[in-house]
């Protein structure tokens, strides 16, 4: 057949008119769109039985109650259980994601050997029991060399059947070198060691507070245990007011009743100043000042010294004028601050910056402890108290042999506990100890719910101390900081997928206990730490395999918890509902039998920090936000996402700067700039803010992570890399508040 | 978008009163958000102008020099407006009726399936509400696990928005239904985010309901909304003693403020 | 090779050689959008610099104007069918290929806009009468359709093709009733520019470019379909004296020209006295009753109130007075300012209506968002100007398209 | 755009948009129709053919 032009162009038009006609390009049409609404690459969630598992939730101190939603044995949404003494149904940002973090990348799925160079990344995946032959091994082997006190734990907490379980092994192995991560807590406690004589941790009636004097702590931003401090806060509002002493306009303190901003580091200054106007004024309350308290009035001693009171100390050294000299803070303001404060009928004064995960100096908890002497608001109704510990934990004493008891005689690597002003735990030292090799040299590390290389301060420093220790052993169950620099990783069950008794909430102010349950089956080849420790025991044998005589963790847990497992595993949270803190009579276990002003009097004065005024006209101070986990466990995505575009761009970091400040520096908001600390120097963007005191850099917590995955490695700068440690020669704490610093055009 | 007139009085008006003096800024509701609703995120998310954020907070500035600054934070969920014709800015204009408003429940709906991505919406909504799928949703390795089947994922190319977690709507219908109560119980329907604000500054009910909480709370003379003027008649209400916030969240002028009070 | 045979009787073209280079530079530039263009298919809007704030960007800025511009088509069909300018049969042809490729050109545009293409159909299948986009997809889609109705016959008038005696008589069927599909062309017309306007017009979340109204309709709907009216007519003159310029020829009469250029210039005058009264009442009674000034719409540097009197002056009075003087429009000089200030003035107008309403802060917490196109959005739309550009080429060179050019370029 | 597609509704603004719509889609098709059809008859009854 043969076509021509027009036989061709009738056929073609011909053909494409019959296309339409059939049913073919409308039937590839709808299909076309009903791909588009089934992408195979867009997931579809597989539905299935739905049920709630309770828990509580560890990433914190915090103690949230947690009601995790699961679909068949998928967990897929975390809540806060509604009516829970500490959260009553909410919860915070961190608690929200931790399910990001239980399936995602971050997770350390197996024991892991290190293969590369120190913190390289490169890894070996072992079975258990390779791993546990390994720290089984390199422990008897140090033991063996008579060794044993130069093994140390550093551990998120000391409360708890784990941490006790470290400290139990570490004693049965040969030391004493338990040591917990520096906080706000360790400031407490000395406090109340020192002005009270008890060993307690602080409690706050916040619900029932009047006045909250706030020095920096960060009420709404993570201090205490977050979301019962957020609830205490929005209970407040109303029936109290909320004073914010900050340098900066902080969430706290803009959701305050009042923000009076302060030279960063004078807080102890002003809380004297305060102390100066109330006793001036006479408004302290002197029920509890006369009979409960010494050291107030000025007084001779045994020897017919003639020693001062705080009172006569107080108003001889912290007038009005000075005090605003060094703090910033007007007189008229001050004064004010001191009347309705102590005239307030449950005022509380609090410290602690931040989130309070840095201790503050001996000083300046006590300073500030005192303001709450004053008005009497200790062991009282919206005051605060000094809360017990937990008194669950009766195992006998562990066992010790010849070893042990050798390596007991030894020192502890930090010091701590040598006089009655040294903190229990001195974390900051033992990089000093494991660099020099003084009092001796650190043999291995185990690290448990912490992440020293990257939450303490002088982050190079510790870096250089970790590299000088041979065996270093991570349990972390997630791949933070710490853990990429181990020799061992020995992943725990994360937090969802385990057991876990926790204590009293940090800042609740009745001792409880509360039970994690598992929600989820282990995802990965993970074990408790609670059972590594006691298979190591019984590998090394003798008096370890008797101190931990339990056949797993999880009977321990249940041994120790007795009567009230099973109440915990009903409820959740045991409370002790008739505590009452003890009447001032009782309360004070100190040599006087009463509170101690005498005990501050006695001590010097604020601590400096590091860097000439000179070379670095600035301060530089971190800042602490919900929005940036900032412990031994990161932000996950979900966080990450939520951080605002004038904190982190891309992956620069911005830092706050006042307007002023910015203008004498040449700097616009927005713009790079260098800063310059003596720790080091970096690239930052410049956000300039109205809500901070001039000549103040203030820079985010929780950013600048080399570890994690690539939603959070990578971005920003960690503030730790900037600011040096400084020792508070009292207490030994780490209590650098800032670094001196300079920022220059980029 | 049917002319339902006759359901106007049996139907609810679900909204939501947020107490800005209780916000602390903490940013939980926005992540209890993601978490309900399958939320995607990615490796970079902070150009917030393609970041998907049902819930954001935002932060507004008085302004004012030291000391005198100060701020606060406003979190602001889609308002599921009510406006002149019965229904928000966005669902009249949207020419597919991929959205739409509900006269059950005083809900804005987003069709996903239905929604081809014009995002003529977004340009509608001056809260910036609505969020399109800029990229294909990724979950990284072992994250598809927490995925709930309650909420399906989005597509690449399609508009999304805070919907009040209408699938827990339905599911306290069902349960109520199941129950044999006529009503659905004030508690037995709430957000994720009114659910999981740990300051409560959050409460969410039926605005026409006497017995609910937030009908009481919009009533409060502190209460205001955004853009009121704008006559989008948003459902979204904020309680605050701040002035300045007030006054601002309405734009209005030095002058009018003067003028008004 | 040789394309003689299919070339139009009695006209010149140059060599085949030259058309191909031509042809092959302006097909380099096209490739180039396709490139951009699969790649928004493939990868999504990810390969876009729009984003939340800028839903609306330079594509739907694109996709406005030259619907604007193209509105020389159904205007002049307007004039030459219903108003009965005879004369203006001398200049149709080109302005329904110009309105051809004006809106193939807008509907290829909206396919890539669309997040899901593949969907794009919903539009219709599951219309919301109630969306003033609804009203623009069903107007536009129909007028193209009559667009295309129009210059199928100018196809087939080619020499070879005509020849067909089918396509000879269907291109005579259709001549016949053009009129009937020309006036349904401007009925269309008049609604889907209008409703353009009313796209931006009916945002009452957006106080920049909300209007108040009769009816469902926003001023700016009338206003729309009124510019598109005035400023289509210019880019027709304009395209013609490009054309004009580049093939070295005369091929429109000056009456055919300055008939039309009269009618754009008291189109563009009357317009230009509207959108005045329009922005005053806005200015003074819409935007401050909804809490906005006029010094908060324009708030930067780039849209300054400048914009606005560049807008009104040099786009609306100054094309209009020259254009309705007969010494201006008469003038060479004058009719092309007038018709390139014209065409700017409408696309000035349409970026605004889309860009500024998105870079205006709404809520009070907001700074001026502001937004530059990506390379893929850039070479997307410079895509159809090469289409178009190629279009005209075959279209010119193939088919009669300039009745007149014969008369006014005899071949010796 | 079909009165069996949901978001139908018997009310004016359908009346009045899909009047408009189906009125001048008729007419686009209609005319269409004619011309092609008329095409087709004048091709067979021998008309055209490039002697014109």
């Amino acid at each position: 057949m043969k076509i021509d032009r027009r036989g061709f162009l009738s056929l073609g038009v011909g053909a494409a008119a019959g296309i339409v006609v059939t049913p073919l390009p409308w039937k590839l049409t709808d299909d076309l769109s009903i791909w588009t609404q089934n992408w195979p690459w867009t997931p579809v969630p597989a539905d299935g039985e739905k049920a709630y598992a309770k828990s509580v939730c560890s990433l914190c101190p915090g103690g949230c109650g947690i009601s995790v939603r699961k679909v068949e044995d998928r967990a897929i949404k975390i809540e806060g259980i509604e009516g829970h003494p500490v959260n009553d149904g909410g919860i915070c940002i961190l608690g929200l994601s931790g399910l990001q973090t239980l399936y995602g990348p971050t997770r350390v799925k197996q024991p892991l050997m290190r293969s590369g160079n120190r913190g390289e990344g490169r890894w070996q995946k072992v079975d258990w029991d390779t791993a546990l032959a390994e720290i089984t091994k390199r422990l008897a082997e140090i033991r063996k060399a008579g060794q044993a006190h130069t093994v140390a734990c550093v551990a998120g907490s000391d409360q708890g059947t784990v941490p006790q379980l470290l400290k139990r092994f570490l004693a049965a192995y040969g030391s004493s070198n338990f040591i917990r991560t520096p906080s706000i807590r360790d400031s407490y406690e000395l406090a109340f060691k020192t002005m009270q004589g008890s060993e307690a941790s602080a409690g706050f009636d916040l619900f029932n507070s009047d006045f909250v004097l706030s020095f920096g702590s960060g009420v709404i931003e993570g201090w205490g245990s977050p979301v019962y401090m957020f609830r205490a806060n929005s209970e407040l509002r109303g029936k109290g007011k909320i004073v914010q002493i900050e340098p900066r306009l902080s969430n706290t303190a803009a959701k305050s009743d009042k923000w009076v901003p302060i030279n960063p580091g004078t807080e102890a200054v002003l809380a004297l100043g305060l102390a100066h106007e109330i006793i001036k004024e006479s408004l302290y309350n002197k029920e509890f000042v006369e009979k409960y308290a010494a050291g107030f009035e000025s007084w001779e001693d045994a020897k017919g010294q003639k020693q001062k009171g705080f009172k006569d100390w107080v108003l001889e050294n912290y007038w009005p004028a000075s005090v605003a000299n060094i703090t910033g803070v007007k007189p008229a303001v001050i004064h004010e601050l001191a009347v309705s404060f102590a005239k307030a009928s449950k005022p509380v004064a609090l410290c602690g910056r931040g989130q309070g995960n840095t201790p503050v100096s001996l000083f300046e908890s006590m300073a500030i402890h005192a303001l709450n002497a004053l008005v009497g608001n200790i062991n009282q109704k919206g005051g605060i108290s000094a809360v017990p510990f937990a008194d669950y934990i009766n195992w006998p004493k562990a066992p010790a042999d010849a070893v042990a008891e050798a390596g007991l005689q030894q020192p502890r690597i930090d010091g701590a506990q040598s006089d009655p002003f040294a903190s229990r735990y001195l974390l900051n030292r033992v990089v000093n100890a494991a660099e020099s090799g003084k009092p001796y040299a650190l043999q291995a590390l185990l690290v448990w719910e912490a992440d020293p290389i990257y939450t303490l301060s002088g982050s190079a420093a510790v870096k250089a101390a970790f590299d000088k220790i041979p065996f270093v052993v991570s349990f972390s169950s997630h791949m933070n900081e710490t853990a990429q620099y181990a020799d061992l990783i020995l992943p725990d069950h994360f937090y969802l997928e385990r057991y876990q008794d926790i204590p009293t909430p940090l800042g609740m102010a009745v001792p409880s206990i509360s039970l994690s349950r598992p929600v989820v089956k282990p995802q990965f080849d993970t074990k408790y730490t609670g059972d590594v420790l006691i298979q190591v025991a019984k590998g090394i044998g003798g008096n370890l395999a008797e101190a931990m005589p339990w056949k797993d963790y999880e009977q321990c847990l249940k041994e120790t918890l007795g009567d009230h497992w099973d109440k915990l595993n009903a409820k959740g949270m045991l409370i002790a509902e008739q505590y009452q803190p003890p009447a001032w009579d009782k309360a004070f276990k100190t040599a006087s039998g009463k509170f101690e002003f005498c005990a501050l009097t006695a001590i010097g004065e604020t601590v400096s920090i590091e860097g000439d005024k000179e070379s670095y006209p600035l301060t530089l101070i971190p800042y602490d936000s919900m929005r940036l986990a900032n412990g031994f466990i990161g932000d996950p995505p979900f966080v990450i996402k939520t951080v605002s575009d004038r904190i982190l761009k891309k992956k620069d970091i911005f830092v706050e700067i006042n307007p002023e400040t910015a203008k004498q520096y040449g700097l616009a908001d927005g713009k790079s700039a260098v800063l310059e600390t003596p720790r080091g120097s970096a690239r930052v963007r410049v956000n300039v803010f109205e809500g901070i005191v001039p000549g103040v850099i203030a820079m985010p917590r929780g950013l600048g992570h080399k570890a994690y995955d690539k939603f959070l490695a990578g971005k920003g700068l960690n503030v730790n890399e900037f600011i040096g440690s400084v020792e508070d020669p009292v207490s030994g704490l780490d209590a650098a508040w800032g670094i001196r610093a300079k920022l220059t055009i980029a | 978008m049917k002319n339902e007139q006759g359901h106007h009085k049996t139907g609810k008006k679900y909204g939501m009163v947020i107490d800005l003096d209780k916000c602390t800024g903490c940013g939980a509701c926005m992540v209890a958000c993601m978490a309900e609703n399958n939320v995607p995120f990615k490796e970079d998310e902070t150009n917030k102008l393609d970041n998907i954020m049902w819930m954001r907070v935002y932060r507004m500035s008085n302004g004012k020099p030291f000391p005198d600054a100060d701020i606060c934070y406003i979190p602001r969920p889609c308002m599921h407006c009510e406006a002149k014709h019965g229904h928000s800015p966005c669902v009249s204009v949207c020419p597919a009726t991929a959205t739409d408003y509900s006269h059950e429940t005083g809900i804005v709906s987003q069709i996903y399936t239905r929604c081809f991505g014009c995002r003529y919406c977004m340009a509608a909504c001056p809260y910036h509400a609505r969020y399109f799928n800029w990229w294909d949703p990724v979950w990284p390795e072992g994250m598809k696990n927490y995925l709930s089947p309650d909420v399906s994922p989005r597509m690449r190319g399609v508009v999304e928005k805070c919907s009040f977690c209408f699938h827990r709507y339905q599911l306290a219908k069902d349960k109520a239904l199941t129950a044999g109560h006529r009503e659905i119980e004030e508690s037995a329907y709430q957000t994720a985010c009114t659910q999981a604000c740990p300051a409560g500054a959050i409460t969410f009910g039926d605005l026409d309901n006497p017995k609910h909480a937030v009908y009481k709370l919009k009533h409060d003379p502190r209460a205001f909304r955004l853009l009121e003027r704008l006559g989008t008649n948003p459902k979204v209400y904020y309680v605050t003693d701040r002035e300045w916030v007030r006054w601002m969240a309405d734009n209005y002028q030095d002058q009018e403020q003067k003028a008004k009070g | 090779m040789d394309d003689s045979a299919l070339i139009p009787k009695g006209v010149k073209r140059c060599p085949f050689r030259q058309f191909a280079l031509w042809i092959g530079i302006a097909g380099i530039v096209l490739l180039w959008g396709v490139y951009a263009m699969f790649l928004c298919w493939f990868k999504g809007l990810n390969q876009t610099n729009m984003n939340d704030a800028y839903g609306f960007a330079l594509w739907i800025w694109a996709d406005l104007a030259v619907i604007a511009v193209g509105g020389g088509a159904f205007f002049s069909g307007f004039l030459r069918y219903l108003v009965g300018k005879d004369e203006l049969k001398n200049i149709i042809n080109y302005a329904v290929l110009i309105g051809f490729i004006c809106y193939s050109s807008a509907l290829l545009i909206l396919a890539i806009d669309v997040g899901q293409p593949l969907r794009a159909w919903f539009i219709f299948w599951h219309a919301n009468v109630h969306s003033m986009l609804t009203e623009v997809a069903f107007c536009l889609s129909c007028y193209f359709a009559v667009l295309t109705i129009e210059y199928i016959p100018l196809i087939l008038e080619n020499r070879q093709i005509n020849k067909v005696p089918f396509f000879h008589n269907l291109a005579h069927n259709m001549h016949e009733i053009m009129a009937i599909f020309a006036a349904t062309g401007a009925f269309l017309s008049f609604f889907h520019q209008g409703s353009l306007g009313g796209v931006a017009g009916v945002l009452f979340g957006r106080p920049f470019s909300y209007r108040e109204g009769v009816l469902i309709w926003p001023w700016a709907f009338f206003l729309f379909t009124w510019s598109a009216a005035a400023y289509g007519p210019c880019f027709t003159i304009l395209i013609t004296k490009i054309t004009e310029v580049i093939t070295g020829k005369k091929l429109v009469k000056d009456n055919v020209i300055e008939l039309l250029a009269k009618i754009s210039g008291w189109m563009i005058i009357t317009y230009t006295a509207a959108k005045l009264i329009d922005t005053i009442y806005w200015a003074a009674v819409t935007a401050p009753s909804m809490g906005f000034t006029i010094d908060h719409f324009f708030g930067t540097s780039i849209y300054g109130i400048w914009i606005l009197g560049a807008e009104l002056i040099l786009g609306g009075i100054a094309p209009g007075l020259i254009l309705i003087s007969e010494k201006g429009r008469k003038s060479p000089f004058g009719l092309w300012v007038a018709v390139i200030f014209g065409v700017i003035g409408v696309s000035l107008n349409r970026w605004v209506m889309v860009l500024q309403t998105m870079a205006v802060p709404v809520l009070p917490f907001e700074e001026w968002y502001l937004y530059i196109p990506s390379w893929q959005e850039v070479a997307t739309t410079v895509l159809p100007v090469a289409y178009g550009v190629i279009l005209i080429m075959i279209s010119y060179r193939y088919m009669p398209i300039f009745p007149q050019e014969q008369e006014l370029n005899p071949i010796d | 755009m079909f009165p069996f597609s949901f978001e139908w509704a018997w009310d004016m603004s359908h009346y009045v948009f899909h009047g408009g719509l189906w009125y001048a889609l008729a007419i686009i098709g209609l005319g269409m129709t004619y011309c092609i059809g008329k095409a087709v008859i004048d091709t067979i009854q021998g008309k055209g053919g490039g002697h014109h």
